[in-house]
């Protein structure tokens, strides 16, 4: 019997701010540039929306890779929306690694509406990395009673 | 060490970083010593930006600078170009210890005279 | 210092620039010591003032300046910080409270002193470098190094800030603090190792809300845990997403508040050293975003509500700290 | 429990070339809640959207998931569609499965995957969806401008033109600012008297435009469409009804030692004054902090001798509260204070001058009637030496990291202007870059140069020191590489310009945002140059950044129209995806309002006894749904989650994370 050897495919949510990376991303479909199909993008308004909870739901929910996009530093629809959200990212993916989670796991990459081909290679790459880390356990039970 | 090399060290030891300078040529406006130095303040900076800081390590222009700090108190990009000059001949001077005492010659040269704190502060500034 | 404390509380009731005070009292046992309120002057018979008095009032002090007529606070060093914070938050009524600073020179650890094999423990006392502890069994002395909480082994401020009135001598800021010295130690293991230390800590914990209920940071109305909005007020399985999470996020909505005050470690019932994860994050602050203490200064933006353009990138994570 | 219906479209081959439409359909039909899904060719086409509504009244659908294109090409189209047969536009999601699905991925099992997936995802957000009501707003059709330069005068006409009532409220006695000072402007060098007092006549003239001279801003309340701004309007002492401005009180005050600000300080006026001739409105003002009578209460010449009777020492400052639906800030700017700058000698020799004394100086209404002298002993100088970047362009602390942007053209001016009015004289122009981006400005710095014989030096001059009547100025020739010694007779500083001193505590007051420069920061860099982040306040002139006439007019212009665009509206219609605190949970922390960069947010203490507890008192965040722009900063910082946006709320996204991590 053939055992069937099945690729290991990770699960990476990326949210996306509406003005420029959700764009970007959109960007990059309506140049035909390929990325991953395990990427889903969440539509949020700005990247300081992002509430960490989410990108700890995502893992606990079996997540293997969490990215936010949003516009650059200074270019903000809201002006200082992105400003916010590097502090909080900084700092929650620094506590994420001080917890021993891997932190390639979580990434922020800064995409404007008109880098189609930043998007797509940031999406590759990330997915890359990712899928050399493997799957993710750690996030899921990290207060888990030992076996 | 290649001049780029020897440059890069100029700017950790003096702490400026020519790439701040806008050319503006304030410095050399202001140096009082200006008609004696072969290189201006303005040129020190440009010298160690690009590279050819030989030139500057050659020259007299080194000694001329008078260390009045005229220049680093006026540039508007707080580039300090006098520090540029300082860090050039404290260069110099750790260059000597090639050509200054090597321990094992100085029972030979030995001068009974020489107080014993003058032989330790010259182990001191030229050994390495 | 205790009599004192009496008296001059006793002062400001008859004076009726007070008109009630918020203390310390004892418990079941003399070590059980929670914060109180006394009323009026012959309930203060209760006051005490020792070296198990640790607790942290400066939460209380929300509800309490809410009611009628101002209220006595002896309040240490870090409770003054917690305090500040508070009021920086708007949270309580200043003008309901009467600030009286008091210094405290490290308080005592009853796991410590047990784990000394000492027992039956009545009462405490300090003398010079060393606890006098009173127990059924008569006096043990034991060295204060030996018998301090860890938080006040690291202590980094014996100094006030805002009080209206100091008894005993002001203290300075410890700059020599060595209060980052674990999370150091922490960083500087594997990943792998670091997730090993927090599993085997964190799986210890029951989710009993102590922390949560004693943290002068975490004083909500009501805890985003309990917000059904939120969409994690599960209180179901075991594996629930508020289970796995909890300390993450309470460690995240006090980032740049907490004023390591330390009560989170020392009232947990299982001993896990949940400060550290504040200190995780104060440290990353004042290394990232310049030195910061929550409560030192009233007009300072907190970090978390402050940037400035040239922020580090997040991406720096992948740079520093940890071992990899 | 929603009823959902799902619409996949094939956008021709886009879609279904790579997605298995049918089975999207089909498996999102399965999905909990979704009572109806089906597929079309182009969901977008008229048929397509008629198939939505109707599917809408057949199966009394709450809410819609469209799978098609990005949300940003079509959402709108949808949410018009559905809203048509009576559904809230917000109970529609687009499930982006061609930009973000089929055109980037050539596997069809993989694209049909995911497509169902993305779908998943939307029909999660719709359960917790909820009809959102856009709120409406109604506007003041009135405009408030907050300064009276030429920014100011510019942008109240274009807006008057437009039939629309304009306030300016203007700090100084007269309208006018910064180019009244000026003698000529380039590169036309026509007189700027000349050209800016027709406009000023016309401000006063104009029948929709009302002048606050004297005056300024105190208060501002309120939001876009519905400001309530409180005016000073300080004491001048004059009524200023009644002055008919023939000028004899300033002809006849007896305290003759005031510092004429018009002309820089370089001559005096009385304690009653008229700035100058044009001053609009021409009204007298008294300066209470020379006034005799103000002071001693022994004088009142003034008094005696106004036959109108307009003189009233008794005058207080007034306050008037008015409503706007704008507000325009030109607040303009000055040049920097150069009392730092030792090495150009400036506080030691009155002939070391800036360059705007300088224009009073060549100016014809100027303390010497337009005859070039030098302040010290009124000789007229052979030897002139301009400096640039005076200030400008200097990390270190008493000078400004940015270009000034107007020096380089106003120097070259000034140049060709004396070497014309007086060919004998030699001047010398020290320029670190001559910086002339603009039509006609290269041109006209070249004829500086090659017409006029201006000596233009790439150098920076090092000192400036007094000697005798000379100023001996040190200075490097960069091109030359050697060190020059000019003995001057002036010296003039293209000194720095900086936002007004008005500008910091005016934004906090309309809790607009500023740079660290002080300069007021646009909506959007490019493309909404002249709006400023918060709703309703627009930018024109120096407040935003240093700009020169003709730029400044053009903002102005371009700032009127946005205001009319704003005031043409008798109802504003409002984001409905907007922040929103429940109260219940709020702390009134404050730390919310802390990150918002519209100060939507405001707070109360209100009651929350119950009978139980007894009184309670809770501080209490409020959104302003007309200010709140959406974008959720406040969500994240909010400790306890009282904060929430609609459309993109903690559930919804959580449900969307949900349904993707599943």
């Amino acid at each position: 019997m053939q055992v069937e050897e099945k690729e290991f495919k990770p699960t990476i949510v990326a949210f996306c701010c509406n003005w420029c990376s959700y764009a970007g991303a959109d960007l990059s479909g309506t140049n035909r540039l390929q990325y991953p199909a395990n990427v889903k993008i969440i539509r949020i308004p700005c990247s300081c929306r992002l509430n960490p909870m989410f990108i700890l739901r995502a893992f606990q929910r079996g997540a293997d890779g969490v990215i936010l996009c949003g516009c650059h530093p200074g270019d903000c629809h809201y002006t200082t929306g992105n400003y916010y959200a590097r502090r909080r990212m900084t700092l929650l993916f620094s506590m994420l690694d001080f917890l021993g989670i891997e932190k390639e796991r979580t990434r922020v990459e800064w995409v404007s509406a008109a880098e189609g081909q930043k998007f797509a290679e940031t999406m590759n790459d990330f997915v890359a990395t990712v899928t050399k880390l493997g799957e993710n356990h750690r996030l899921e039970d990290l207060r888990c009673k030992k076996q | 060490m290649d001049n780029m090399e020897i440059s890069k060290e100029i700017q950790r030891i003096s702490g400026v970083n020519p790439r701040k300078c806008m050319r503006c040529g304030k410095c050399s406006g202001t140096c009082p010593a200006y008609d004696q130095m072969e290189y201006h303040p303005h040129q020190f900076v440009n010298l160690a930006l690009s590279g050819k800081i030989d030139k500057l390590m050659e020259s007299k222009s080194i000694y001329t600078c008078l260390s009045c700090f005229a220049c680093v108190e006026r540039c508007p990009r707080g580039v300090e170009p006098a520090n540029i000059i300082e860090a050039v001949r404290l260069w110099k001077i750790r260059q000597q210890n090639q050509n200054h005492l090597v321990a094992d010659q100085i029972p030979a040269m030995l001068d009974e005279e020489i107080p014993q704190q003058a032989l330790v502060s010259a182990f001191r500034k030229y050994k390495k | 210092m205790q009599e004192a404390m009496i008296a001059r509380a006793k002062e400001l009731l008859a004076d009726g620039s007070v008109s009630r005070v918020m203390g310390w009292k004892k418990g079941e046992f003399s070590y059980d010591i929670s914060p109180a309120v006394f009323e009026n002057a012959d309930q203060l018979v209760d006051f005490v003032y020792d070296d198990f008095c640790g607790a942290n009032v400066s939460k209380y002090l929300i509800n309490e300046s809410k009611k009628e007529g101002k209220i006595l606070a002896f309040l240490k060093p870090c409770d003054s910080y917690s305090f500040a914070q508070l009021l920086k938050e708007h949270r309580i009524d200043r003008e309901k409270v009467y600030v009286i600073g008091i210094p405290s020179y490290g308080k005592a650890d009853i796991n410590k002193i047990r784990a000394k094999g000492i027992d039956g423990v009545l009462g405490i006392k300090s003398e010079g470098t060393d606890f006098i502890v009173d127990t059924i069994y008569g006096e043990e002395k034991i060295a204060k190094f030996e018998a301090m909480s860890e938080r006040c082994l690291t202590c980094k401020s014996k100094k006030h800030v805002d009080v209206d009135e100091m008894m005993g001598e002001e203290g300075e800021w410890n700059a020599e603090s060595k209060r980052f010295d674990k999370v150091a130690e922490l960083e500087a293991m594997t990943p792998d190792e670091r997730f090993e230390f927090w599993r085997g800590e964190l799986s210890r914990c029951i989710r009993c809300n102590a922390c949560r209920n004693v943290c002068p940071a975490c004083t909500c109305v009501s805890c985003v845990f309990d917000n059904p909005n939120s969409d994690i007020n599960n209180k179901a399985a075991a594996s629930s997403f508020e289970e796995n999470m909890f300390h993450i996020i309470r460690a995240f909505h006090v980032a740049g508040r907490c004023t390591d005050c330390g009560e989170c470690s020392r009232v947990c019932p299982q001993n896990i050293p949940l400060h550290l994860l504040n200190r995780k994050f104060i440290k990353d602050i004042n290394e990232l975003y310049g030195q910061y203490q929550a409560g030192a200064n009233a007009d300072e933006k907190y970090p978390m509500v402050n940037f400035t353009f040239d922020d580090c990138e997040p991406g720096i994570v992948y740079k520093r700290g940890g071992n990899q | 429990m929603q009823r959902i219906g799902v619409f996949v479209c094939h956008c021709g081959t886009n879609i279904a070339a790579t997605v298995d439409v049918k089975k999207v359909a089909e498996t999102l039909l399965q999905e909990p809640g979704v009572v109806y899904a089906t597929d079309y060719q182009y969901m977008c086409s008229e048929a397509g959207q008629n198939m939505i509504k109707d599917a809408i009244k057949a199966q009394n659908l709450t809410g819609v998931v469209i799978c098609s294109c990005s949300p940003r090409m079509h959402e709108a189209t949808f949410r018009k569609a559905v809203a048509a047969v009576g559904m809230n536009p917000y109970m529609l999601e687009v499930a982006n499965i061609r930009e973000q699905c089929s055109w980037i991925h050539k596997n069809i099992e993989e694209a049909t995957e995911k497509a169902i997936i993305l779908g998943r995802a939307a029909v999660a957000k719709v359960h917790l969806n909820a009809p959102l009501i856009a709120g409406q707003t109604p506007v003041t059709k009135r405009a408030l401008v907050i300064g009276g330069g030429i920014a100011g005068i510019q942008c109240a006409l274009d807006i008057a033109d437009a039939g629309y009532q304009v306030d300016i409220v203007e700090k100084e006695p007269t309208v006018g600012g910064k180019m009244t000072k000026i003698d000529k402007t380039f590169p036309t060098l026509d007189c700027s008297s000349c050209i800016l007092t027709p406009k000023m006549v016309d401000v006063a003239q104009n029948e929709n435009i009302k002048i606050y001279s004297y005056s300024e801003v105190e208060s501002v309340k309120g939001f876009v469409g519905n400001f309530t701004v409180g005016i000073k309007r300080k004491a001048r002492y004059v009524k200023e009804d009644i002055c008919t401005g023939c000028g004899l009180c300033t002809e006849k005050c007896p305290q003759k030692k005031v510092p004429n600000d018009y002309n820089l300080g370089l001559d005096t006026k009385r304690a009653i004054y008229i700035p100058f001739a044009q001053a609009v409105p021409k009204v007298a003002t008294i300066d209470a902090d020379y006034c005799t009578m103000l002071k001693t209460g022994k004088c009142g010449v003034c008094s005696k001798i106004c036959t109108a009777g307009a003189i009233d020492y008794t005058q207080q400052d007034e306050h008037l509260e008015e409503q706007y639906g704008a507000i325009v800030v030109a607040t303009g700017y000055n040049p920097i204070k150069l009392d730092a700058f030792d090495e150009f000698a400036y506080s030691q020799s009155p002939d070391v001058v800036t360059s705007l004394e300088f224009e009073r100086l060549m100016s014809a209404s100027g303390p010497n009637g337009g005859h070039l002298v030098r302040p010290s002993d009124h000789k007229e100088p052979k030897t002139i030496v301009f400096v640039q970047c005076v200030g400008s362009r200097s990390t270190v602390e008493c000078g400004k990291p940015y270009c000034s942007k107007i020096c380089c053209m106003y120097t070259c001016k000034h140049a060709m202007l004396c070497r014309e009015k007086y060919p004998d004289t030699e001047v010398y122009v020290f320029y670190i870059d001559v910086r002339t981006p603009g039509k006609n400005y290269d041109e006209f710095y070249r004829r500086a140069v090659e017409e006029y014989d201006v000596h233009y030096i790439k150098g920076m001059v090092g000192k400036v020191c007094p000697e005798g009547d000379k100023l001996k100025v040190q200075a490097s020739d960069l091109l030359t590489n050697e060190q020059l010694h000019i003995d001057a007779d002036m010296v003039v500083l293209a000194a720095a310009i900086e936002a007004d001193k008005s500008a910091r505590p005016l934004a906090t007051l309309l809790t607009a945002s500023m740079d660290t420069n002080d300069f007021f920061t646009e909506a959007h860099a490019k493309l909404r140059p002249v709006e400023s982040p918060t709703a309703g306040v627009f930018l024109a002139g120096c407040a935003q950044g240093p700009k020169d006439i003709p730029e400044t007019v053009t903002q102005a212009g371009a700032c009127a129209s946005k205001v009319i665009g704003l005031l043409a509206k008798d109802h504003l219609v409002g984001n409905p995806c907007v922040a929103h605190s429940d109260e219940m949970m709020c702390n009134g922390c404050s730390t919310c309002a802390n990150v918002c960069p519209y100060g939507a947010i405001t707070y109360e203490t209100k009651d929350f006894s119950r009978r139980k507890d007894g009184t309670l008192m809770r501080r209490v965040a409020s959104v302003n749904p007309a200010v709140c722009q959406g974008c959720g900063c406040c969500t994240v910082a909010c400790p306890s989650g009282a904060m929430d946006l609609y459309g993109f709320s903690t559930k919804q996204i959580m449900s969307e994370v949900d349904a993707i991590c599943k």
